[in-house]
């Protein structure tokens, strides 16, 4: 499943990428984080609980970064493995000066879940996917804002 | 098939159902279960403890206020509402019950799990959502409160009811005139796309299967293109799978919401 | 209420003096009403353990790790078996394609690499059915994805990963079937008529029951007694005793009630062997139950084709002259029973139809979807909607009547038997007969009046006939036309008819029924030899390899029962008769047969009828009071009979020869109407004329053609395997497959003729697979109601409600035709 | 009250009795068919689709696999193995098996089962209510066109 969209942020191209460039940060803009390990400042791993209403779906998170131009490009290779679900995600992040002011995200996202929940059907897992993504970029929104008023 | 290890509870009173909830953030209420066992059979979500609302009496059973309102407990099944002669206040909400997957399922469904549940494919989130329902919500404490259905439905099986809380309640307001239409999987199967209307007063459509929640339209008019615009001015992306692309639905979107207000027109 | 039944006059005329030709109630209700079938889930054994599958989450990826330790560790797991250990155990299955496919390994388990979603990796066995699920949640396997090749037409394109490493690449065989002359025929073509693509889809005819086993190892034996619902024994164990290197007599197979089959139930026997294995490794019986998820995934997909560059040359008259086509078929993951469909469907070359100059070439590939396996009307079902759509899209084309093109060129009563371009003989038949049957049925005459009336409500009204031959009792020699090394060829079955020590008749099968009423019909033919009530006759339920009733192609699949089974039931029961004739005589003191008379339940003299020696008599006499008996007397009263067709091995070099033995026939007729604005279609009327030869009991030939009729409307609307780009399977359950259920069916009219088979014992004809009749007639249906609205011709086999609208909206969607000439 | 694993459990299945402990999380019909060895309803999907497993509980209709052991504590249950007395047929299977509305027999226990719910509430269905009353309950062999026979002979 491929999702894509752009984004501009209220803040300067420099304060964008930090936030894209932190592990840290770029955890808080995850649903459902429940802890987070930074292996070197490519490699990290966060356990995740999704948010489904009918019980949480459990996952251990790798993500791994594996291309970056800073400050306009990078891409994160994202594996993800809960007992009900495996889930590989291609994401890229394209910035760039936006008209006017501000930041212009293009972002890009490929999407692949696997195992019992990807049988629950693609009218559930597409509006969750598109959800969460959202929230993900609501979320990156509010890290922007701090790390720019920061 | 074959759930994960879950542990069970079953409520006498609803002040012990909300504790149970609230004592662990694992716990899920157990409705129904003609989507959660399912889901749980699958091991797609797997709660820790389930806390079963069918001993709650509080929680079934329709009401017919003096001025029309209807208040119908969350824990009422579907052919409960489909017999009930105080549910005829609102026929709609009958007919559309007897749409609902079969006989057995409509035994043991609810009308509160069904909304909880808001799988896109549902057929009462979209209804409600035009019928202008509220919902109440109980938490711990005795707190009660009440949200429409705007603010009810969040997102595939999540609503506004949170962590430690219930739905006891949902109260339909008087009115005749409405209208459910679907394009589905077979007769009466899962619906591919559908749409429900009201026109009492103003006119309030509600779309479903085209996005996480319920996409709720108020044309200006019940006029066929005042209504076409009104979807067509949503900007919905809906999905696309197997049963049918993203541009198919939007089209059944625009269909089912002129006939739905056709059938709520002809209700008067 | 809503369904018919015509009866032709003939039928009712004949006098009913015999229990076979009568609606007898099934022996096998009775305990199936009252939930007393056994079938194979509902068999326990003490100590047994339960398996569960981990199964791949990858269409495509190698396995680079598999650790069961914390499996093992599970309190309740009795113990694991793994595709490495699998290869250790056991040779690869046999295969039967000849180059490249014959190369392919196909274990139990994944060893080193999986080819589909759901493929199994590794099986749990734990006290509990929960248990295993829980604890094959703790097995860790890493895997390696690899892209993954789910579209059969791209198999073969550069640079695209190999499913097979030592198969080469992605082909799985190839072949070229050429008769008549075909340059000469598109000379004197008037018109040719160029047809793109068209696509059969993928579907199964999902049986309720999913597969199932419980297999035991006797130790001291060396031997594994398999209860189980596989439905071809005889196929099962010549792949399984090779792979693990024991003799056939060491696999023992059981089997009662089956829960439906259809052709899905013939290729379980990898997960039969990882059974065996673990029931062997953990000294107790294993159980597998297979789950609705886990079939769909992984179970017995039927065959997907492609047709492409068809061209079909054809007179301005609507005489057909003949076609090539390019056929390329998808085998899935895994040749299971493939590549047989690249010859299965050549019994029906030329559909119903005289055309006398055919080419098809045929390749089969290999994907990373579900291995394939025969369903329902196997490979015969593509073709015959392939040459179905070709008359519907000629008739189109050439502006002439689908059902005049039909008519004219239907082989004719008068020319059976007929002799088909490649050597195929069917039997008898009157095809243009059973289509004015079923146009009547459906009230055909009036449908221009009930157009217009249907387009007064905003309805499409379209009208398609789907025409298609069942071809029964296979000559398995047409396996060498495929691989000229394989060693099969003619067909058999067996059954045993014996009169107990107190006369009790007792009929053992070698077939595995599943639903088809086997022991009614083998009794009513047993009633009528020996003149006694279906009553008195027991048919033991199912199958048992150790009751030595059987032979190397029992089993009940591709339409043979009422040829092979019920003539194996005739010749054993004949033995029997005279077997009684002989003991009497004996008894009597020389009393010849002539004089001799079975009448109710014994044997009598003709002309002294009070001399009389009841079957009881007889059984005791043999079995347990037979001193005295003459030395020759040569009676065991245990008759076993094995039926051979006559066959020949047809000319493997120019694919020429028979086949099949039986052609039985079915043409349908649907009408139904489109919802323009929605694609959304219902059925309104519906015809299914069937013929099969002699009918032993209507009632349940009816049953075959209606049950195959439901079938076919649900893959005609919406029954699809239909995966993702990853190779995900979209429809892995009944929420998203969804099959007909009450509300979805159409009024029915049936309607029967008998053409007796010159060629069986009983003028029967093997059936039950002439369901695809039903998608080629919604086909052309749809087909029909778009012709006035965009004129998009029909290009799938299932047409679900976007596809129609899709199709209303943009006639390019449809099949892409040109006509030169 | 606390939230539990395991319980004991009382049901009364065809006018039997049954005390039994059972884990939460287990299905009714895998309850029916492993604990208490009546097999004749049976499981022919995991979604809740099929209607094989269906049983009379309570008086209400249901699909045994979508509802869990422990839900059914205090219940009074019908299922096919009851709907017999002793040897005798009663009027719906008699009537399922002159019609031939069984093929294979593995959807008939559940089909009985909904096609008893129906004539007991309504003794006179019409067709359409007929094949309503079997919306949940899923045949591979008959095309159900002989299943609404056999029903509508029995309610005559």
């Amino acid at each position: 499943m491929n999702v894509s969209g752009e984004r501009t942020f209220d803040a300067p191209r420099d304060a964008v990428w930090k936030v894209l460039n932190d592990p840290a940060s770029m955890a808080k803009t995850m649903p459902g984080v429940e802890s987070f390990d930074v292996h070197d400042d490519r490699r990290w791993t966060a356990n995740v609980k999704i948010p489904l209403g009918l019980g949480g779906l459990k996952m251990k998170v790798d993500m791994e970064k594996v291309e970056e131009r800073a400050p306009e490009h990078a891409a994160l290779s994202i594996k993800g493995k809960g007992v009900g679900a495996m889930m590989s995600m291609q994401t890229s992040f394209d910035l760039s000066d936006a008209d006017g002011a501000g930041t212009l995200m293009k972002w890009a996202a490929d999407v692949k879940i696997a195992g019992p929940v990807g049988s629950m059907g693609q009218r559930v897992i597409q509006p969750i996917v598109n959800q969460q993504v959202s929230h993900v970029l609501a979320a990156l929104e509010r890290e922007v804002q701090n790390a720019a008023a920061g | 098939m074959l759930l994960r290890e879950v542990a069970y509870a079953r409520p006498a009173s609803l002040a012990e159902a909300l504790q149970l909830l609230a004592a662990d953030d694992g716990a899920r209420a157990l409705a129904g279960g003609q989507t959660l066992i399912n889901v749980m059979k699958a091991r797609a979500g797997s709660p820790d403890t389930l806390v079963d609302l069918s001993d709650l009496d509080d929680l079934k059973g329709i009401e017919l206020g003096s001025d029309g309102t209807l208040e119908i407990g969350a824990m009422t099944t579907y052919t409960e509402i489909m017999a009930s002669s105080e549910a005829r206040a609102r026929p709609i909400l009958g007919e559309v019950c007897a749409q609902i997957a079969d006989v057995q399922v409509r035994n043991r469904g609810t009308i509160g799990g069904n909304v909880c549940t808001n799988d896109p494919t549902n057929h009462l989130p979209p209804l409600l959502a035009a019928l202008g329902a509220q919902f109440t919500i109980a938490g711990g404490g005795g707190s009660e409160r009440t949200v429409s259905s705007d603010d009810f439905f969040l997102g595939v099986y999540l609503t506004a009811v949170n962590t430690g809380e219930l739905l006891t309640k949902i109260t339909i307001p008087a009115g005749r005139n409405d209208g459910f239409a679907a394009v589905t999987l077979g007769v009466e199967g899962t619906c591919i796309a559908s749409a429900a209307a009201s026109l009492n007063g103003s006119v309030r459509i509600a779309l479903g299967c085209v996005d996480a929640v319920p996409v709720v339209l108020t044309p200006a008019s019940d006029d066929a293109d005042a209504v076409k615009q009104a979807v067509r001015g949503a900007s919905m992306e809906p999905p696309s799978d197997v049963h049918a692309s993203s541009e198919y639905r939007r089209h059944l979107a625009e269909v089912l919401a002129v006939r739905a207000v056709d059938q709520a027109r002809g209700a008067a | 209420m809503t369904s018919s039944t015509t009866i032709t006059p003939e039928q009712v005329a004949e006098a009913q003096e015999t229990w076979k030709g009568q609606n007898v109630p099934r022996k096998e209700d009775r305990r199936l009403v009252q939930g007393q079938g056994v079938f194979v889930d509902d068999v326990k054994r003490h100590g047994m353990g339960y398996l569960h599958f981990v199964r791949s989450p990858y269409a495509h990826a190698h396995i680079t790790s598999i650790d069961v330790s914390a499996a093992e560790a599970h309190p309740s797991v009795y113990g694991t078996l793994t595709g490495e250990e699998v290869a250790a155990l056991t040779d690869p299955f046999f295969q039967l394609a000849s180059v490249p496919g014959a190369n392919v390994k196909d274990y139990a388990l994944a060893v080193g690499k999986v080819r589909y979603v759901g493929e199994p990796v590794v099986a749990v066995v734990a006290e509990t059915r929960e248990a295993a699920r829980d604890a094959s949640e703790l097995v860790e396997v890493e895997f390696e994805p690899l892209d993954a090749i789910t579209d059969a037409r791209h198999a073969q394109d550069d640079g695209v990963p190999t499913i097979h490493e030592d198969a080469g690449g992605n082909l799985m065989w190839h072949g070229t079937y050429e008769w008549g002359d075909l340059d000469a025929a598109f000379a004197e073509a008037d018109k040719i008529v160029k047809i793109d693509e068209l696509h059969f889809h993928r579907f199964n005819s999902t049986p309720l029951e999913c597969d199932g086993a419980l297999v035991e190892y006797n130790r001291g034996m060396g031997q594994w007694t398999i209860t189980t619902n596989n439905q071809f024994p005889g196929f099962a164990i010549i792949m399984m005793g090779p792979a693990m290197k024991v003799g056939l007599d060491k696999l023992r197979f059981v089997t009662q009630d089956i829960g439906g089959g259809f052709g899905n139930k013939i290729t379980s026997h990898p997960q039969l062997v990882a059974c065996c294995l673990l029931a062997r490794k953990l000294n107790r019986p294993v159980q597998w139950t297979e789950w609705r998820t886990d079939f769909h995934l992984s179970m017995s997909h039927g065959n997907e084709r492609w047709f492409h560059e068809t061209e079909v040359a054809v007179k301005n008259d609507g005489t057909l002259l003949g076609f090539r086509t390019k056929a390329l078929d998808d085998a899935g993951a895994y040749l299971r029973y493939e590549p047989l469909g690249g010859v299965i469907w050549a019994q029906v070359t030329p559909g119903m139809y005289k055309w006398k100059h055919i080419r098809v070439d045929f390749t089969q590939v290999a994907t990373n979807k579900a291995p394939v396996s025969p369903n329902r009307g196997y490979s015969r079902m593509q073709h015959l909607w392939f040459t179905e759509r070709m008359i519907d899209i000629v008739a189109h084309e050439l502006d002439l009547d689908p059902v005049e093109i039909r008519k004219r060129n239907y082989v004719r009563v008068e020319d059976m038997p007929y002799t088909t371009p490649n050597g195929c003989v069917y039997d008898s038949g009157d095809y243009a007969r059973m289509l004015d049957l079923a146009l009547g049925l459906i009230d055909y005459q009036n449908v221009a009046k009930r157009r217009s009336e249907a387009a007064t409500r905003g309805k499409l009204l379209g009208v398609g006939i789907g025409s298609t031959l069942d071809s029964g009792t296979n000559n398995f020699a047409q396996s060498q036309l495929i691989n000229p090394e394989l060693q099969f060829s003619g067909n058999n079955e067996v059954a045993t008819v014996k009169l107990d020590i107190f006369g009790e008749i007792v009929v053992t099968l070698g077939t595995t029924p599943q639903g088809q009423g086997h022991e009614t019909t083998a009794a009513q033919v047993v009633a009528d030899i020996l003149k006694c009530s279906v009553d008195d006759v027991f048919v033991r339920a199912g199958h048992d390899s150790y009751w030595n009733s059987h032979a190397g192609f029992s089993g009940t699949y591709a339409s043979q029962f009422a040829v092979t089974g019920l003539s194996a039931v005739k010749g054993a029961t004949e033995m029997l008769r005279d077997e009684i004739f002989k003991l009497a005589g004996a008894v009597f003191g020389g009393v010849p047969a002539e004089a001799l008379e079975l009448a109710d339940g014994g044997i009598r003299i003709k002309e002294s009828p009070e001399a009389f020696l009841p079957f009881m008599a007889c059984g005791a006499i043999i079995n347990a009071n037979n001193a005295g008996l003459p030395e020759d007397l040569g009676v065991t009263l245990n008759c076993r009979y094995v039926y051979r067709p006559p066959f020949e091995v047809p000319d493997v070099e120019k694919k020429y020869g028979n086949l099949t033995l039986t052609y039985a026939t079915q043409i349908h007729a649907a009408v139904i109407e489109i919802d323009p604005e929605t694609g959304y279609y219902e059925i309104v009327d519906y015809a299914a004329v069937d013929d099969c030869g002699k009918r032993i009991n209507p009632q349940i030939v009816e049953g075959q053609v209606m049950g195959a009729t439901a079938q076919a409307l649900g893959a005609a609307t919406h029954e699809q395997f239909v995966y993702d780009e990853d190779g995900n399977l979209l429809t892995p359950n009944f929420y998203d497959y969804h099959v007909p259920h009450a509300l979805d069916m159409p009024p029915l009219n049936t309607g029967a003729i008998e053409s007796p088979s010159p060629f069986t014992p009983l003028g029967t004809k093997g059936m039950g697979e002439g369901g695809g009749a039903g998608i080629h007639a919604v086909c052309s249906a749809v087909q029909d109601a778009l012709r006035n609205h965009g004129g998009a011709l029909v290009y799938d086999s299932c047409n679900p409600y976007h596809r129609v609208w899709e199709m209303l909206n943009d006639p390019s969607q449809g099949a892409r035709v040109e006509v030169t000439g | 009250m606390s939230a539990t694993t395991e319980r004991s459990i009382t049901v009364t299945i065809n006018g039997t009795t049954y005390e039994r402990e059972v884990e939460a999380r287990k299905l009714l019909i895998h309850f029916v068919r492993d604990d208490l060895d009546l097999t004749g309803s049976h499981i022919g999907c995991d979604t809740g689709n099929c209607g094989a497993c269906s049983l009379i509980v309570d008086g209400a209709l249901v699909k045994s696999c979508m509802m869990l052991a422990v839900q059914a504590d205090g219940a009074t249950i019908e299922s096919v193995e009851g709907l017999a007395d002793g040897d005798e047929l009663n009027k719906l299977q008699q009537a399922f098996r002159q019609h031939h509305a069984l093929q294979c027999g593995y959807c008939t226990p559940g089909m009985l089962m909904s096609a008893t719910a129906l004539l007991r509430a309504n003794p006179h269905p019409s067709d359409d209510e007929i094949k309503k009353a079997l919306q949940g309950n899923i045949c591979r062999c008959t095309g159900y066109w002989n299943i609404f026979e056999a029903v509508k002979a029995a309610a005559e």
